[in-house]
């Protein structure tokens, strides 16, 4: 599962797309993959806040991951 | 006849706005733009970086227009946005739309940036001399 | 550094009203254009004709420009309306303000336009296919 | 003295300039002139509304005429 990182996401993690390989078989949800993303880079807690999208549309907590999923993460945005 | 103009652009053109919102039936047009101002809380900003997600942002600003159609009767309306490195005074957004009495589209052109800035996903990083922010990233 | 732009013209140019505008302290831009619009009431409007009293007319856009500085923290202003026949979708009026953040030019924008309608000594005249009307002339 | 006229009270009268010559002396204030316009020509009462500008300012009621002032009629305005 490929995870598309934008803004300060990118900085933390350090490259613009995370490749999660063995771990996938955990990330079932957007909150369980928070939740990870959490845990493995502790920098994402420091966040005001950040969403995740799925086929570029914002997905809460319960909405499930599949393998062809697009997946981002959304720092807090900042346009205009 | 309803047109909307959604765009993510490298440079903004501020002036083909009034022909891309003006229409027969419109009487008022009102426009929105954004620009880099040189101070942030009393720091000289050298310049904004601007980063997208493309496709969802322009999904949403999609979203956000025919929102502001069901809100408001409005003839046009333009949302376009810039990414990459923009110095002082340039402009990195603009928005309008135009309508038959002047309420609408000022509250239609409201709405539009104030939506745009709390939804699209596009990341503003401030340049100072010695420092880089992604603002509204930490609280 | 201040700079207020007001003008009444024979033809309106709105392409230049964002240099006009920008301001290397201004985050925030807003214009309102107002153009001739073909239905009034259901009747087909052919053109309008504007008549200004101009000494007083840019006296009076002068006070409302110096009220607009005075109530919102301002950078530039541009007030500017067309005399003449004009047809449809052709600029009448375009009035704008910049300012650090956008709430005040979008407040100072709308104030702007309301002030002039209801003040400046423009006159309109709707000229239709069969007659001309004086607008708000009779109640 | 000359009243400048514009709009529909240009219509009104047919002319863009009034010239009150002998009737001059009884028009001592604003109040006295929009009696007299109102009374040489009907349709003023007719407007929703006039106004008289004295040297390119509105002026009350109350505000004297002088030989050397520029006055003119204010009907409603409709710009923009």
């Amino acid at each position: 599962m490929d995870v598309l990182l934008f803004g300060i996401a990118k900085d933390i993690v350090g490259e613009s797309r995370l490749r999660l390989e063995g771990e996938h078989e955990d990330l079932l949800s957007v909150g369980q993959l928070k939740r990870f993303l959490k845990r493995k880079f502790p920098e994402f807690s420091n966040l005001s806040s950040f969403a995740v999208a799925v086929n570029s549309e914002y997905a809460e907590d319960d909405v499930p991951l599949g393998r062809n999923d697009e997946i981002a993460i959304i720092p807090p945005v900042s346009g205009g | 006849m309803k047109k909307i103009i959604i765009e993510i652009v490298d440079t903004i053109d501020t002036s083909r706005v009034y022909s891309e919102l003006s229409h027969a039936q419109s009487g008022g047009i009102c426009v929105f733009i954004g620009s880099v101002r040189e101070f942030t809380n009393k720091e000289a900003v050298v310049a904004l970086e601007f980063e997208t997600y493309k496709t969802m942002a322009l999904k949403e600003m999609r979203k956000i227009a025919d929102e502001a159609f069901s809100k408001w009767d409005l003839n046009k309306l333009v949302l376009r946005h810039a990414t990459g490195i923009k110095k002082v005074e340039e402009p990195v957004v603009i928005v309008g739309a135009s309508s038959a009495h002047r309420s609408e589209c000022f509250e239609a052109c409201r709405f539009l940036i104030d939506t745009l800035k709390d939804r699209v996903p596009i990341w503003k990083k401030e340049i100072f001399r010695n420092k880089t922010v992604w603002v509204s990233a930490h609280p």
